[in-house]
Protein backbone atom coordinates (compact mmCIF):
# COMPACT_ATOMS: atom_id res chain seq x y z
CA UNK A 1 0.00 0.00 0.00
CA UNK A 2 1.08 3.63 -0.92
CA UNK A 3 -0.14 6.57 0.94
CA UNK A 4 -0.72 9.88 -1.44
CA UNK A 5 -1.50 12.92 1.11
CA UNK A 6 -2.90 16.27 -0.67
CA UNK A 7 -2.20 19.23 1.44
CA UNK A 8 -3.21 22.96 1.50
CA UNK A 9 -4.72 24.73 -2.38
CA UNK A 10 -3.65 21.01 -3.81
CA UNK A 11 -6.18 19.08 -1.18
CA UNK A 12 -8.64 21.58 -2.18
CA UNK A 13 -8.14 20.94 -5.77
CA UNK A 14 -8.41 17.18 -5.57
CA UNK A 15 -11.48 17.18 -3.40
CA UNK A 16 -9.92 14.89 -0.80
CA UNK A 17 -6.77 14.83 1.42
CA UNK A 18 -5.55 10.99 0.66
CA UNK A 19 -5.53 8.46 -1.58
CA UNK A 20 -4.54 4.80 -0.74
CA UNK A 21 -2.99 2.71 -3.81
CA UNK A 22 -1.79 -0.81 -3.80
CA UNK A 23 2.01 -0.86 -4.46
CA UNK A 24 2.43 -2.42 -7.41
CA UNK A 25 5.45 -3.65 -9.44
CA UNK A 26 5.51 -0.40 -12.33
CA UNK A 27 5.32 2.09 -9.13
CA UNK A 28 9.09 2.43 -8.42
CA UNK A 29 9.70 5.81 -8.09
CA UNK A 30 7.35 9.61 -7.63
CA UNK A 31 7.24 9.64 -11.61
CA UNK A 32 5.39 6.80 -12.06
CA UNK A 33 3.43 7.20 -8.93
CA UNK A 34 2.57 10.87 -10.76
CA UNK A 35 1.56 8.71 -14.25
CA UNK A 36 -0.46 6.74 -12.70
CA UNK A 37 -2.90 9.13 -10.67
CA UNK A 38 -2.51 11.41 -13.73
CA UNK A 39 -3.79 8.44 -16.08
CA UNK A 40 -6.64 7.65 -13.60
CA UNK A 41 -7.88 10.84 -12.26
CA UNK A 42 -8.30 14.03 -14.15
CA UNK A 43 -8.17 16.19 -11.37
CA UNK A 44 -4.63 15.03 -10.94
CA UNK A 45 -4.07 15.39 -14.47
CA UNK A 46 -4.70 19.01 -14.55
CA UNK A 47 -2.29 19.30 -11.31
CA UNK A 48 0.58 17.15 -13.42
CA UNK A 49 0.13 19.84 -15.94
CA UNK A 50 0.26 23.11 -13.93
CA UNK A 51 3.64 24.94 -14.63
CA UNK A 52 4.59 25.07 -10.99
CA UNK A 53 4.05 21.40 -10.06
CA UNK A 54 3.63 20.70 -6.55
CA UNK A 55 5.84 20.29 -4.19
CA UNK A 56 7.00 16.53 -3.26
CA UNK A 57 8.00 14.71 0.11
CA UNK A 58 8.34 10.78 0.56
CA UNK A 59 8.31 9.52 3.83
CA UNK A 60 8.02 13.17 5.24
CA UNK A 61 11.21 14.03 3.79
CA UNK A 62 11.45 16.25 0.72
CA UNK A 63 11.69 14.41 -2.57
CA UNK A 64 12.28 14.19 -6.68
CA UNK A 65 10.21 12.90 -8.96
CA UNK A 66 12.73 10.49 -9.76
CA UNK A 67 12.96 9.65 -6.07
CA UNK A 68 12.45 5.89 -5.55
CA UNK A 69 9.44 4.53 -3.97
CA UNK A 70 8.30 1.14 -2.16
CA UNK A 71 5.45 -0.43 -0.32
CA UNK A 72 4.52 0.99 2.93
CA UNK A 73 5.95 4.32 2.06
CA UNK A 74 4.21 8.04 2.09
CA UNK A 75 3.98 10.71 -0.61
CA UNK A 76 2.78 13.97 -0.14
CA UNK A 77 2.24 16.67 -2.72
CA UNK A 78 1.49 20.30 -2.07
CA UNK A 79 2.18 23.99 -3.10
CA UNK A 80 4.92 26.40 -1.60
CA UNK A 81 5.23 26.44 2.10
CA UNK A 82 3.76 29.82 4.17
CA UNK A 83 4.47 29.02 7.46
CA UNK A 84 6.01 31.53 10.24
CA UNK B 1 12.58 22.27 21.91
CA UNK B 2 9.75 22.24 19.10
CA UNK B 3 6.14 22.66 19.42
CA UNK B 4 3.24 22.71 17.14
CA UNK B 5 -0.12 23.46 18.49
CA UNK B 6 -3.20 25.09 18.25
CA UNK B 7 -2.87 27.06 21.65
CA UNK B 8 -1.63 30.23 22.11
CA UNK B 9 1.98 31.06 23.91
CA UNK B 10 3.66 33.19 26.51
CA UNK B 11 6.23 34.81 25.63
CA UNK B 12 7.16 34.84 29.12
CA UNK B 13 6.98 31.59 29.86
CA UNK B 14 9.33 30.33 26.66
CA UNK B 15 12.02 32.97 27.34
CA UNK B 16 12.41 32.14 30.85
CA UNK B 17 12.42 28.17 30.10
CA UNK B 18 15.32 29.26 27.39
CA UNK B 19 17.13 31.41 29.62
CA UNK B 20 17.53 29.19 32.65
CA UNK B 21 18.21 25.75 30.01
CA UNK B 22 20.78 27.76 28.40
CA UNK B 23 22.97 28.16 31.26
CA UNK B 24 26.12 30.80 31.26
CA UNK B 25 24.23 32.65 28.39
CA UNK B 26 24.86 36.10 27.54
CA UNK B 27 22.47 37.29 24.83
CA UNK B 28 18.69 35.52 24.01
CA UNK B 29 17.11 36.23 20.88
CA UNK B 30 13.54 36.01 20.70
CA UNK B 31 11.38 36.61 17.45
CA UNK B 32 7.84 36.71 17.10
CA UNK B 33 5.28 36.85 14.17
CA UNK B 34 1.98 37.93 14.31
CA UNK B 35 -1.38 37.43 12.45
CA UNK B 36 -1.39 40.98 10.39
CA UNK B 37 -4.94 42.72 8.64
CA UNK B 38 -2.88 43.14 5.36
CA UNK B 39 -0.93 40.90 3.81
CA UNK B 40 1.05 40.98 0.99
CA UNK B 41 0.21 44.59 0.35
CA UNK B 42 3.87 45.46 0.11
CA UNK B 43 2.68 48.54 -0.62
CA UNK B 44 1.60 50.06 2.20
CA UNK B 45 -1.74 51.18 0.50
CA UNK B 46 -4.52 48.61 0.69
CA UNK B 47 -8.31 48.34 -0.41
CA UNK B 48 -9.59 48.07 3.23
CA UNK B 49 -11.94 44.97 2.20
CA UNK B 50 -8.73 43.05 1.70
CA UNK B 51 -8.55 43.12 5.73
CA UNK B 52 -8.08 39.63 7.28
CA UNK B 53 -11.08 38.41 9.34
CA UNK B 54 -9.02 34.97 9.78
CA UNK B 55 -6.20 33.04 8.89
CA UNK B 56 -6.44 29.25 8.74
CA UNK B 57 -2.87 27.65 9.39
CA UNK B 58 -2.75 23.78 7.90
CA UNK B 59 0.51 21.72 8.22
CA UNK B 60 1.58 18.37 7.43
CA UNK B 61 2.03 16.80 11.22
CA UNK B 62 4.84 14.69 11.50
CA UNK B 63 6.54 16.05 8.61
CA UNK B 64 6.61 19.66 10.58
CA UNK B 65 8.16 18.12 13.69
CA UNK B 66 11.12 16.45 11.53
CA UNK B 67 11.28 19.73 9.60
CA UNK B 68 11.45 21.88 12.53
CA UNK B 69 13.89 19.37 14.59
CA UNK B 70 16.17 19.60 11.30
CA UNK B 71 16.08 23.13 11.15
CA UNK B 72 17.21 23.22 14.82
CA UNK B 73 19.91 20.95 14.59
CA UNK B 74 21.41 22.83 11.36
CA UNK B 75 21.58 25.97 13.24
CA UNK B 76 22.70 24.22 16.62
CA UNK B 77 25.92 23.12 14.20
CA UNK B 78 26.20 26.33 12.40
CA UNK B 79 26.34 28.32 15.37
CA UNK B 80 27.86 27.69 19.59
CA UNK B 81 24.17 27.79 20.86
CA UNK B 82 23.05 27.31 24.29
CA UNK B 83 19.54 26.85 23.62
CA UNK B 84 17.02 26.99 20.89
CA UNK B 85 12.72 27.20 21.20
CA UNK B 86 11.08 26.71 18.29
CA UNK B 87 6.82 26.58 18.26
CA UNK B 88 4.78 26.86 15.49
CA UNK B 89 0.65 27.51 15.97
CA UNK B 90 -1.86 26.33 13.53
CA UNK B 91 -5.41 26.29 13.06
CA UNK B 92 -7.46 29.48 13.00
CA UNK B 93 -5.97 32.59 14.08
CA UNK B 94 -6.75 36.82 13.90
CA UNK B 95 -5.35 39.78 13.52
CA UNK B 96 -3.12 40.65 16.11
CA UNK B 97 -2.67 36.87 17.35
CA UNK B 98 0.63 35.14 17.62
CA UNK B 99 1.92 32.61 15.44
CA UNK B 100 5.52 31.61 15.35
CA UNK B 101 7.70 31.81 18.25
CA UNK B 102 11.64 31.40 17.51
CA UNK B 103 13.89 32.21 20.90
CA UNK B 104 18.14 31.32 20.58
CA UNK B 105 20.53 31.66 23.16
CA UNK B 106 24.41 32.05 23.14
CA UNK B 107 27.09 33.35 24.63
CA UNK B 108 27.60 36.23 22.36
CA UNK B 109 24.85 38.36 20.60
CA UNK B 110 25.83 37.85 17.10
CA UNK B 111 25.03 33.78 17.11
CA UNK B 112 21.46 34.46 18.71
CA UNK B 113 20.94 37.11 16.15
CA UNK B 114 21.87 35.28 13.12
CA UNK B 115 20.66 32.06 13.83
CA UNK B 116 17.19 33.19 14.81
CA UNK B 117 17.46 35.19 11.65
CA UNK B 118 18.25 31.94 9.93
CA UNK B 119 15.91 29.40 11.34
CA UNK B 120 13.06 32.08 10.50
CA UNK B 121 13.97 31.97 6.78
CA UNK B 122 14.28 28.03 6.90
CA UNK B 123 10.63 27.86 8.77
CA UNK B 124 9.10 30.35 6.29
CA UNK B 125 10.07 28.23 3.30
CA UNK B 126 11.22 24.53 4.33
CA UNK B 127 8.71 23.72 6.87
CA UNK B 128 4.97 22.61 5.56
CA UNK B 129 2.87 24.84 6.73
CA UNK B 130 0.08 26.41 4.46
CA UNK B 131 -1.67 30.10 5.27
CA UNK B 132 -5.45 30.40 4.05
CA UNK B 133 -6.59 34.22 4.54
CA UNK B 134 -9.91 35.06 4.73
CA UNK B 135 -11.46 38.84 4.19
CA UNK B 136 -14.71 40.09 3.87
CA UNK B 137 -15.06 38.37 0.14
CA UNK B 138 -13.12 35.58 -0.21
CA UNK B 139 -11.25 33.17 1.08
CA UNK B 140 -7.52 31.91 -0.60
CA UNK B 141 -4.27 30.54 0.07
CA UNK B 142 -1.69 33.13 0.32
CA UNK B 143 1.40 32.43 -2.03
CA UNK B 144 4.28 32.31 -1.08
CA UNK B 145 6.72 35.74 -1.62
CA UNK B 146 9.98 35.76 -3.54
CA UNK B 147 11.68 37.55 -1.07
CA UNK B 148 11.53 34.65 1.35
CA UNK B 149 12.50 32.25 -1.16
CA UNK B 150 15.42 35.15 -1.85
CA UNK B 151 16.37 34.79 1.87
CA UNK B 152 17.23 31.68 1.98
CA UNK B 153 19.99 32.19 -0.46
CA UNK B 154 22.04 34.88 2.28
CA UNK B 155 22.68 31.32 3.99
CA UNK B 156 24.88 29.38 1.23
CA UNK B 157 28.24 29.51 1.38
CA UNK C 1 11.15 54.17 24.45
CA UNK C 2 14.17 54.61 25.90
CA UNK C 3 15.16 53.60 30.15
CA UNK C 4 18.15 53.88 32.29
CA UNK C 5 17.05 51.97 35.53
CA UNK C 6 18.43 50.07 38.19
CA UNK C 7 15.66 48.03 38.44
CA UNK C 8 15.03 44.35 36.90
CA UNK C 9 12.11 44.48 33.59
CA UNK C 10 9.96 41.53 32.60
CA UNK C 11 10.44 40.42 29.23
CA UNK C 12 6.54 39.69 29.17
CA UNK C 13 5.65 43.57 30.22
CA UNK C 14 7.82 44.83 27.76
CA UNK C 15 6.89 42.62 25.18
CA UNK C 16 3.13 43.08 25.23
CA UNK C 17 3.68 47.28 25.12
CA UNK C 18 5.28 46.60 22.16
CA UNK C 19 2.84 44.78 20.41
CA UNK C 20 -0.11 47.16 21.27
CA UNK C 21 1.55 49.75 20.24
CA UNK C 22 3.03 48.51 17.14
CA UNK C 23 -0.60 48.54 15.30
CA UNK C 24 -0.56 46.05 12.19
CA UNK C 25 3.18 44.52 13.20
CA UNK C 26 3.70 40.71 11.43
CA UNK C 27 7.16 40.84 13.34
CA UNK C 28 8.84 41.74 16.89
CA UNK C 29 12.41 41.02 17.60
CA UNK C 30 13.17 40.93 21.23
CA UNK C 31 16.77 40.75 22.44
CA UNK C 32 18.10 40.68 26.26
CA UNK C 33 21.50 40.83 27.46
CA UNK C 34 22.50 38.94 30.60
CA UNK C 35 25.34 38.61 33.16
CA UNK C 36 27.66 36.01 32.72
CA UNK C 37 29.55 34.36 34.70
CA UNK C 38 33.14 34.33 32.21
CA UNK C 39 33.75 37.35 30.60
CA UNK C 40 36.44 37.66 27.70
CA UNK C 41 36.87 33.74 28.28
CA UNK C 42 36.48 33.98 24.55
CA UNK C 43 38.19 30.13 24.39
CA UNK C 44 35.15 28.83 26.70
CA UNK C 45 38.64 27.60 28.51
CA UNK C 46 38.92 29.65 31.38
CA UNK C 47 39.98 29.65 35.36
CA UNK C 48 37.46 29.02 37.44
CA UNK C 49 38.78 32.22 39.71
CA UNK C 50 38.04 34.40 36.85
CA UNK C 51 34.37 33.73 37.66
CA UNK C 52 32.05 36.97 38.02
CA UNK C 53 30.47 37.34 41.61
CA UNK C 54 28.92 40.84 40.13
CA UNK C 55 28.87 43.65 38.21
CA UNK C 56 28.73 47.18 38.53
CA UNK C 57 27.42 49.64 35.65
CA UNK C 58 28.13 52.61 35.17
CA UNK C 59 26.70 55.25 33.39
CA UNK C 60 26.82 59.21 31.57
CA UNK C 61 23.71 59.96 33.19
CA UNK C 62 22.00 62.69 30.76
CA UNK C 63 24.06 61.75 27.72
CA UNK C 64 23.37 58.36 28.11
CA UNK C 65 19.43 58.84 27.03
CA UNK C 66 20.54 61.46 24.61
CA UNK C 67 22.33 58.65 22.37
CA UNK C 68 20.21 56.04 23.10
CA UNK C 69 17.58 58.63 21.79
CA UNK C 70 19.83 58.78 18.81
CA UNK C 71 20.72 55.50 18.12
CA UNK C 72 16.39 54.51 18.21
CA UNK C 73 16.00 57.48 15.87
CA UNK C 74 18.52 56.28 13.77
CA UNK C 75 17.14 52.48 13.29
CA UNK C 76 13.60 54.70 12.59
CA UNK C 77 15.09 56.46 9.55
CA UNK C 78 16.94 53.38 8.28
CA UNK C 79 14.09 50.61 8.63
CA UNK C 80 10.06 50.86 8.69
CA UNK C 81 9.72 50.64 12.22
CA UNK C 82 6.39 50.61 14.26
CA UNK C 83 7.77 50.46 17.80
CA UNK C 84 11.35 50.14 19.07
CA UNK C 85 12.33 49.87 23.10
CA UNK C 86 15.57 49.99 24.74
CA UNK C 87 15.91 49.43 28.38
CA UNK C 88 19.41 49.10 30.08
CA UNK C 89 20.03 48.53 33.69
CA UNK C 90 22.64 50.47 35.32
CA UNK C 91 24.08 49.57 39.05
CA UNK C 92 25.12 46.08 40.82
CA UNK C 93 24.08 42.86 38.91
CA UNK C 94 25.01 39.68 39.21
CA UNK C 95 25.38 36.65 37.35
CA UNK C 96 22.05 35.50 35.18
CA UNK C 97 20.76 39.02 35.52
CA UNK C 98 19.39 40.98 32.97
CA UNK C 99 21.40 43.58 31.76
CA UNK C 100 20.00 45.06 28.66
CA UNK C 101 16.67 44.90 26.53
CA UNK C 102 15.95 45.85 23.11
CA UNK C 103 12.87 45.43 21.06
CA UNK C 104 12.12 46.22 17.54
CA UNK C 105 8.27 45.82 15.62
CA UNK C 106 7.65 45.79 11.78
CA UNK C 107 5.71 44.71 9.48
CA UNK C 108 8.43 42.66 8.04
CA UNK C 109 10.52 40.12 9.72
CA UNK C 110 13.94 41.38 8.47
CA UNK C 111 13.75 44.98 9.61
CA UNK C 112 12.88 43.80 13.02
CA UNK C 113 16.02 41.49 12.69
CA UNK C 114 18.23 43.94 11.55
CA UNK C 115 17.12 47.00 13.25
CA UNK C 116 17.21 45.26 16.60
CA UNK C 117 20.71 44.15 15.52
CA UNK C 118 22.07 47.70 14.53
CA UNK C 119 20.55 49.17 17.72
CA UNK C 120 22.89 46.30 19.94
CA UNK C 121 25.49 47.42 18.32
CA UNK C 122 25.62 50.87 18.39
CA UNK C 123 24.38 50.86 22.10
CA UNK C 124 27.69 48.56 23.07
CA UNK C 125 29.95 50.55 21.55
CA UNK C 126 28.24 54.28 21.42
CA UNK C 127 26.18 54.30 24.75
CA UNK C 128 28.51 55.38 27.64
CA UNK C 129 27.75 52.81 30.14
CA UNK C 130 31.03 51.10 31.44
CA UNK C 131 30.77 47.24 33.39
CA UNK C 132 33.14 46.91 36.57
CA UNK C 133 33.38 42.87 37.33
CA UNK C 134 34.45 41.97 40.23
CA UNK C 135 35.33 38.04 40.80
CA UNK C 136 37.29 35.95 43.75
CA UNK C 137 40.59 37.92 43.79
CA UNK C 138 39.91 41.65 42.06
CA UNK C 139 37.88 44.12 40.59
CA UNK C 140 38.54 45.28 37.30
CA UNK C 141 36.89 47.26 34.45
CA UNK C 142 36.13 45.41 31.38
CA UNK C 143 37.93 46.46 28.46
CA UNK C 144 35.76 47.09 25.22
CA UNK C 145 35.94 43.84 22.41
CA UNK C 146 37.77 44.47 19.20
CA UNK C 147 34.80 42.92 17.96
CA UNK C 148 32.42 45.05 19.09
CA UNK C 149 34.04 47.75 17.48
CA UNK C 150 34.13 45.66 13.79
CA UNK C 151 30.40 45.09 14.56
CA UNK C 152 29.57 48.68 13.76
CA UNK C 153 31.34 48.62 10.26
CA UNK C 154 28.96 46.31 8.98
CA UNK C 155 26.15 48.65 8.83
CA UNK C 156 27.95 51.76 6.97
CA UNK C 157 27.40 51.95 3.46
CA UNK D 1 32.29 77.77 34.37
CA UNK D 2 33.15 74.84 32.87
CA UNK D 3 32.26 71.46 34.65
CA UNK D 4 34.47 68.19 33.91
CA UNK D 5 33.22 65.34 34.30
CA UNK D 6 35.15 61.68 34.70
CA UNK D 7 33.43 58.25 34.48
CA UNK D 8 34.38 54.62 35.15
CA UNK D 9 38.32 53.91 35.59
CA UNK D 10 39.25 57.42 34.80
CA UNK D 11 37.24 59.09 37.15
CA UNK D 12 39.16 55.87 39.36
CA UNK D 13 42.09 57.44 38.35
CA UNK D 14 41.65 61.25 38.67
CA UNK D 15 40.21 59.79 42.15
CA UNK D 16 37.09 62.13 42.00
CA UNK D 17 34.16 62.52 39.22
CA UNK D 18 34.29 65.92 39.05
CA UNK D 19 36.27 69.18 38.31
CA UNK D 20 34.85 73.03 38.14
CA UNK D 21 36.82 75.35 36.03
CA UNK D 22 36.54 79.48 35.89
CA UNK D 23 35.60 79.96 32.12
CA UNK D 24 39.13 81.68 30.77
CA UNK D 25 39.98 83.36 27.58
CA UNK D 26 41.97 81.26 25.83
CA UNK D 27 40.00 77.82 26.84
CA UNK D 28 38.25 78.03 23.83
CA UNK D 29 38.73 74.37 22.69
CA UNK D 30 38.71 71.28 24.57
CA UNK D 31 42.62 70.59 23.50
CA UNK D 32 43.35 74.08 25.56
CA UNK D 33 41.19 72.31 28.19
CA UNK D 34 43.35 69.28 27.86
CA UNK D 35 46.21 71.24 28.55
CA UNK D 36 44.92 73.14 30.95
CA UNK D 37 44.83 70.15 33.18
CA UNK D 38 47.38 68.64 32.27
CA UNK D 39 49.60 71.32 33.56
CA UNK D 40 47.45 71.69 36.55
CA UNK D 41 47.16 68.33 37.57
CA UNK D 42 49.43 65.48 37.52
CA UNK D 43 46.59 62.79 37.22
CA UNK D 44 45.21 64.55 34.56
CA UNK D 45 49.04 64.87 32.61
CA UNK D 46 49.41 60.36 32.84
CA UNK D 47 46.00 60.57 31.29
CA UNK D 48 47.36 62.70 27.89
CA UNK D 49 50.08 60.67 28.24
CA UNK D 50 48.34 57.17 27.48
CA UNK D 51 48.51 56.05 23.95
CA UNK D 52 44.93 55.59 24.55
CA UNK D 53 43.86 58.79 25.44
CA UNK D 54 40.11 59.29 26.81
CA UNK D 55 37.06 59.89 24.73
CA UNK D 56 35.80 63.26 25.16
CA UNK D 57 32.62 64.37 25.09
CA UNK D 58 30.43 68.54 24.88
CA UNK D 59 27.19 68.41 26.62
CA UNK D 60 26.56 64.88 26.19
CA UNK D 61 27.47 64.93 22.63
CA UNK D 62 30.83 62.92 20.81
CA UNK D 63 33.64 65.45 20.36
CA UNK D 64 37.28 65.77 19.42
CA UNK D 65 40.47 67.87 20.85
CA UNK D 66 39.67 70.44 18.32
CA UNK D 67 35.72 70.92 19.71
CA UNK D 68 34.99 74.67 20.77
CA UNK D 69 34.06 75.22 24.27
CA UNK D 70 32.21 77.75 25.68
CA UNK D 71 31.24 79.01 29.19
CA UNK D 72 28.51 77.10 30.82
CA UNK D 73 29.88 73.55 28.33
CA UNK D 74 30.31 70.22 30.32
CA UNK D 75 33.01 67.99 28.70
CA UNK D 76 33.35 64.63 29.33
CA UNK D 77 36.43 62.06 29.41
CA UNK D 78 35.30 58.46 29.81
CA UNK D 79 37.27 55.27 28.25
CA UNK D 80 35.49 53.15 25.53
CA UNK D 81 32.43 52.03 26.37
CA UNK D 82 31.28 48.63 27.52
CA UNK D 83 27.62 48.64 27.20
CA UNK D 84 25.07 46.01 26.25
Amino acid sequence: MITVLYFASIREHMGRGEDRLEAARDLTTVAALIRHLSETDSSFYELSQNPNPPLISVNQIFAETSSPITDGDEVGFFPPMTGG
Amino acid sequence: MISVQTEDFHVEAEYTALRHQAGDAGAIVLFTGLVRELYGAETEVSDCSDKTQRLFLEHYPGMTEKQLEAISQQASRRWPLLGVRILHRVGVLYPGDQIVLVATASRHRQAAFESADFIMDFLKSRAPFWKKQTNQSESRWIESRESDIDALKRWQE
